[in-house]
């Protein structure tokens, strides 16, 4: 066995060096087009992350959820710096070094948090292999639970995955997230509406000459009154 | 939707963000052609628009001063090259005019049947295009098989498709062939039904209607200050067609048919087709009754040819033949316009007595119909550009002459 | 597959593993290879016989069933240019994203009874979401053409995303709701039997639902009368107009291979997905029950059904486009938004409705008029029932995940005071 | 001992994660873009979004979150979304504001 490949590793690896590398690569790009596409790209990397990690649910929402929402970045970085095709902003050295600083300051902690608990090196630290270590069956990761459904569950207060809870008191803190399901759910009304509120710009613009909506030649677009 | 569009005097936005100047061909795939179009363009809303011809500038005028009038001929077959017989027939006409030369009664009705033939065919191009610029492929095809069979007869007749120099100034060289006028009413007979077709996947279409009924409304007098012609004027509900109201030597050719002339006066066409309804969206004066205006004038067309194919079997005598290619031309000058598919297609020729024209001039009613398209297409959608330029129907060959 | 190598061929398990996992990657790749190239040849037929054509005839005998390899070798063969204006890296790359999102949205796509590369809980969401990737292959290969046309493309495809995906995931949605899964093979097999089974059949909301899901799923395939981004006569080619040779080919693949995704798609959530109208397989007696082999008959079976399905769903896109002009952009956004949403929604509200009060569907009400209104979960988990008629959500959920191992593992072992102290 | 043959463990998508946080706080700090600066922190809740997720997966840590690190990520993302609708009008009101996207320009609040 010492040849095993182990495929989840691989995949893992595989998966983070994207992740990593087109994370650096939105930090590095001037262009925010370029970076909504690396950002697009580590995110989605990190969408296989979450495969590997058993939370296919998540993953898929990661999917949907951010492409979309980068998607519409990415547009409106076209549309609003659309002086030129491809604008860059340029940030002066002495704020890169800073950044760069605090930082890499800020990794090594995390490195070193994140590396000092034995608990947390594997499961061969301890003792439990219950990583499945065949690419198979994984990936696939169907251990017979259905998390997709328990998320669902658990969303409407019933903790699916916790039913083995021996303890009264223990289980009845943990009746699920329906009332955080709720809030959440009015918030993004909320915030659906406020983001509308916000960027309808409602001005007006007389016309100069009758027909057809003349919109004025210049290109700066502080002109409009408002109404 | 549209229609609100047209003159609002207040425009409401969400983000405003830089005009973007797009050129608009001239290798643009609807732009018929070699037009260019400059878009300044918010979005996709079109906030102006410059139309640039003479890509196709050939100096048709100037050749004309060099050639006789018959030498001449084969250049009316390239201005719109859609329609090469009515250019033939416009340039006969002024010649005829200027010469003071008359044709006989079976001249006439040949030259009715030619003309109208060859206006089907132009406006099958139409129809075909327009629903090609709109994205629908199929009636482009169906609509070029029934003008290919309109070819054949053509080809039958002077063995030329497309550039045919057939109808002389004076008459024709050669009447049509041995059974022509059966094979002309047979194709007539099989053409009936695939109106229907047509109308089924264009006119009434629900998309269709929804992408041209109410886009770039041509209001009556603007087409008229525009000098808008042909189905274009039309449609914008004016009573006027050339082959009705224009001068004797050219509304005599019509003389003796029952036709009406197709314009929705009113709102309402003339009922003597089974027309389709018109839709609730549609505007007298948009794309749709550009187009609609177009189909109907195909009905109309078969009607004068079976009128004429009756005529001219029942007419006496023999065809005219052209005048000679030497000709001398009186030292005086004529302008005349006919009524070609496009709109008025006019041609002035000043002689001075000898066999070249000294000067010639032609009026183009597509040129037109492009510098009305900066009106038309205001504050219109860039989807609507090419539903407006195809419903104006436009042949470069013709602008840049 | 890698288990019979392992057996039989007594190779290392690591490379057991390996060669199976290429030997289905290449097998997906070439389905997917396969329902483009299908698709072309689908798509010029079809389009010359509405024509009055004769379409392709010449290569490969009769029907010109080689022209798409041919297309392909030649497009190989031409010049791969890209614009000075063009953003290099982008421009490069954009294909390749579309190509893979599409590719990936085969992963989860399961052909027969088991037989899908990734059995996933999540499958029906997955599918939205690596198709949803696929749009950003087409606005980023439209931004970074450096051309207007293009960047009109590809701001088309955004605006049209946003609008055609909400009801497309609804209809995913309601399937969902109506079949208690998300898992596509267990949706497929919640279909068997005879054709009155399958989703389209449910209940009226399905039956609804399915035509939105074909409206969407039209859109979201850039297809007419949706095809906004590339529309032909407004902006050139939208996106695609600087591609050329090779990587046009990759937009064009993933067009068709995307094509039939959401068909099968469509087939499976609403037409039974392997389940023929006749349970033939059933009939004949091709299941694993009776042989392992027989079995694997009636997948095969079940396979042809679907991909035959499928099939049909791109004639339908097919006839589609070449019956129909092409919407605005406005009107398209006005189509998803103002009415695909509502409707859909309604049905999703009805379609709740409906699989509480009659589960089983139409055909089980009819034929089984006691088990109204709410016998499914009567049946299946009893202890549900104690509080069942003034129950809130949950415990009607419950009844729907029937299959949580969890759950029944817990209501097997007698616990039941659970869900009625929730009840309480 | 090599990375390909072992299984991960917990600390390796920590890693990732911390990377992640990292790169997207750099990204906020250099950015003058307001979009950049909004791409920045798409990826630090990333980062912190996979942490949950490792902590909450079986496989990983038997002993974690279990589905409870699901919730939380799957709410981050939920957030994150409302998070960047709201940002993106903001940064619309401010282009509309200040006819830019570049943050260094919205000074008027200095004293």
């Amino acid at each position: 066995m010492d040849f095993a490949i182990n495929w989840h590793s691989c995949f893992f690896l595989l998966f983070a060096a994207i992740a990593c590398g087109f994370a650096v690569g939105v930090v590095v790009s001037s262009n925010i087009v370029r970076m909504a596409c690396c950002l697009v790209v580590s995110l989605s990397a990190v969408a296989g992350l979450f495969f590997l990690a058993g939370a296919e649910f998540l993953g898929a929402a990661q999917l949907m959820v951010y492409v979309g929402g980068t998607l519409v970045l990415l547009v409106f970085g076209v549309m609003l710096t659309a002086r030129g095709p491809f604008v860059s902003m340029k940030t002066g050295g002495g704020q890169w070094v800073l950044a760069l600083i605090i930082g890499i300051a800020l990794f090594v902690v995390l490195l070193q948090a994140a590396t000092s608990s034995t608990a947390w090196d594997g499961p061969s630290g301890n003792g439990q292999t219950t990583v499945v270590s065949h690419s198979e069956s994984s990936l696939k990761s169907n251990d017979g639970s259905d998390a997709a459904g328990q998320i669902g569950l658990g969303l409407l207060g019933v903790r699916s995955d916790k039913l083995e809870q021996e303890d009264r008191v223990l289980r009845e803190g943990m009746s699920g997230y329906l009332l955080a399901f709720e809030i959440i759910s009015v918030h993004l009304v909320v915030v659906l509406i406020g983001a509308a509120f916000l960027a309808r710009a409602r001005r007006r613009i007389r016309n100069p000459e009758s027909p057809g909506p003349r919109i004025p030649e210049s290109s700066h677009p502080r002109i409009p009154e408002l109404s | 939707m549209q229609a609100e569009r047209v003159q609002p005097d207040t425009v409401e936005f969400d983000v405003r963000t830089d005009e973007m100047l797009i050129n608009m061909g001239p290798q643009h795939p609807s732009t018929h052609g070699v037009l260019r179009v400059v878009l300044r363009t918010d979005g996709e809303v079109v906030s102006s628009v410059v139309p640039h011809i003479g890509y196709l500038h050939r100096s048709a005028e100037k050749i004309a001063e060099k050639l006789t009038v018959r030498q001449y001929l084969p250049f009316t077959d390239r201005l719109d090259y859609l329609s090469g017989m009515n250019m033939n027939l416009g340039w006969a006409l002024t010649v005829e005019k200027l010469l003071g030369h008359r044709v006989s009664g079976k001249t006439r009705h040949l030259r009715v049947i030619i003309a109208e033939l060859n206006r089907i065919a132009s406006h099958l191009v139409a129809a075909g295009c327009m629903g090609l610029d709109l994205g629908s492929f199929t009636p482009y095809m169906w609509t070029f098989r029934e003008r290919e069979k309109i070819l054949n007869l053509f080809e039958e007749i002077c063995g030329a498709r497309l550039t045919f120099s057939y109808l002389l100034p004076g008459g024709v060289k050669e009447g049509p062939p041995e059974g022509w006028l059966g094979r002309c009413e047979a194709f007539l007979d099989q053409f009936e039904p695939v109106i229907d077709d047509l109308h089924a996947l264009l006119t009434n279409n629900a998309v269709f209607i929804k992408r041209s009924a109410s886009v770039g409304t041509l209001p009556p007098e603007t087409a008229i200050n525009y000098g808008c012609t042909g189905p274009v004027l039309r449609a914008s509900g004016v009573d006027w067609d050339i082959r009705r109201d224009g001068e004797p030597i050219y509304t005599e050719m019509y003389d003796g048919y029952t036709w009406r002339v197709i314009a929705p006066v009113g709102g309402r066409y003339p009922d003597d087709h089974p027309y389709p309804p018109i839709p609730r969206e549609a505007a007298v004066g948009d794309s749709w009754h550009r187009f609609f205006v177009r189909m109907l004038e195909v009905v109309q067309s078969m009607g004068l040819i079976r009128q004429a194919i009756e005529k001219y079997a029942a007419a006496e005598g023999e065809l005219d033949k052209p005048i000679e290619i030497r000709k001398k031309l009186p030292a005086a000058g004529a302008y005349l316009e006919t009524e070609a598919p496009k709109g008025q297609m006019g041609f002035m020729i000043i002689g001075d007595g000898s066999a070249i024209p000294w000067r010639a001039r032609i009026r183009s009613s597509s040129f037109c119909h492009v510098s009305v398209l900066p009106e038309l297409c205001r504050g219109v959608l860039i989807a609507d550009m090419p539903t407006i330029i195809a419903s104006m129907d436009i042949v470069l060959g013709e602008i840049d002459r | 597959m890698a288990e019979l190598l392992i057996k039989h061929l007594s190779s290392p398990e690591w490379l057991a593993y390996t060669i199976a996992a290429l030997v289905h990657c290449g097998l997906l790749l070439a389905i997917a290879l396969c329902s483009a190239a299908v698709g072309e040849w689908l798509e010029r037929k079809v389009s010359a016989r509405i024509q009055d054509r004769l379409g392709i005839v010449r290569v490969g005998g009769r029907f010109g069933w080689l022209q798409p390899v041919a297309d392909g070798i030649k497009l190989l063969c031409k010049e791969d240019i890209v614009p000075k204006a063009a953003d290099r890296p982008l421009f490069k790359i954009a294909p390749y994203i579309n190509f893979c999102a599409v590719y990936c949205a085969y992963l989860a796509l399961p052909f027969a009874d088991g037989w899908v590369a990734l059995d996933l809980n999540a499958g029906a969401f997955f599918l939205l979401a690596v198709l949803g990737l696929e749009i950003f292959g087409v606005v980023l290969g439209g931004y970074s053409s450096g051309s207007k046309w293009s960047l009109y493309g590809a701001m088309r495809e955004a605006a049209q995303v946003v609008s055609y995906e909400i009801p497309l995931g609804l209809c995913v949605v309601l399937i969902v709701v109506v079949s208690g899964t998300m898992n596509l093979v267990e949706i497929g097999n919640q279909q068997a039997g005879w054709f009155f089974n399958w989703y389209l059949f449910h209940d009226p909301f399905t039956f609804v639902a399915f035509f939105v899901y074909v409206a969407c799923a039209v859109a979201s395939t850039n297809r007419a009368p949706f095809d906004l981004p590339e529309a032909e006569s407004e902006l050139v080619a939208g996106f695609m107009t600087e591609y050329s040779g090779f990587r046009w080919v990759f937009y064009f693949m993933s067009e068709y291979a995307a094509i039939f995704v959401v068909s099968g798609l469509g087939a499976l959530l609403f037409l039974g997905g392997w389940n023929g109208p006749i349970p033939i397989a059933w009939l004949l007696g091709l299941t694993a029950d009776n042989h392992e082999f027989l079995g694997w008959l009636g997948n095969l079976l079940g396979m042809c059904n679907f991909i035959v399905k499928a099939f049909l769903g791109m004639t339908f896109m097919v006839w589609l486009r070449w019956t129909l002009p092409r919407l605005r952009v406005d009107q398209v956004i006005t189509t998803c938004l103002k009415y695909c949403v509502p409707i859909v929604s309604a049905m999703l509200v009805g379609a709740m409705l409906w699989s509480f009060f009659l589960p089983g569907g139409v055909i089980a009400a009819l034929t089984k008029p006691d088990s109204f209104p709410c016998s499914a979960w009567e049946r299946t988990v009893p202890t549900l029932c104690v509080g069942g008629e003034r129950d809130s959500g949950a415990a009607r959920k419950e009844a729907r995940m029937q299959s949580l191992p969890a759950v029944r593992s817990h209501a097997e072992h007698g616990n039941e005071g659970y869900f009625q102290e929730e009840n309480r | 001992m090599s990375i390909f043959t072992e299984p991960v463990g917990l600390s390796h998508f920590l890693v990732v994660g911390a990377m992640l946080f990292v790169c997207g706080v750099i990204c906020m700090a250099v950015k003058r873009n307001v979009l950049g600066v909004l791409l920045g922190i798409e990826l630090v809740l990333n980062g912190a979004n996979l942490n949950f997720v490792a902590f909450g997966s079986k496989q990983l840590s038997p002993n974690g979150m279990g589905l409870d690190g699901q919730y939380i990520a799957l709410f981050v993302m939920v957030l994150a979304a409302a998070e960047a609708a709201v940002a993106l009008a903001i940064a619309l009101s401010y282009y509309h504001a200040h006819a830019t996207v570049d943050v260094d320009r919205g000074d008027e609040l200095k004293g």
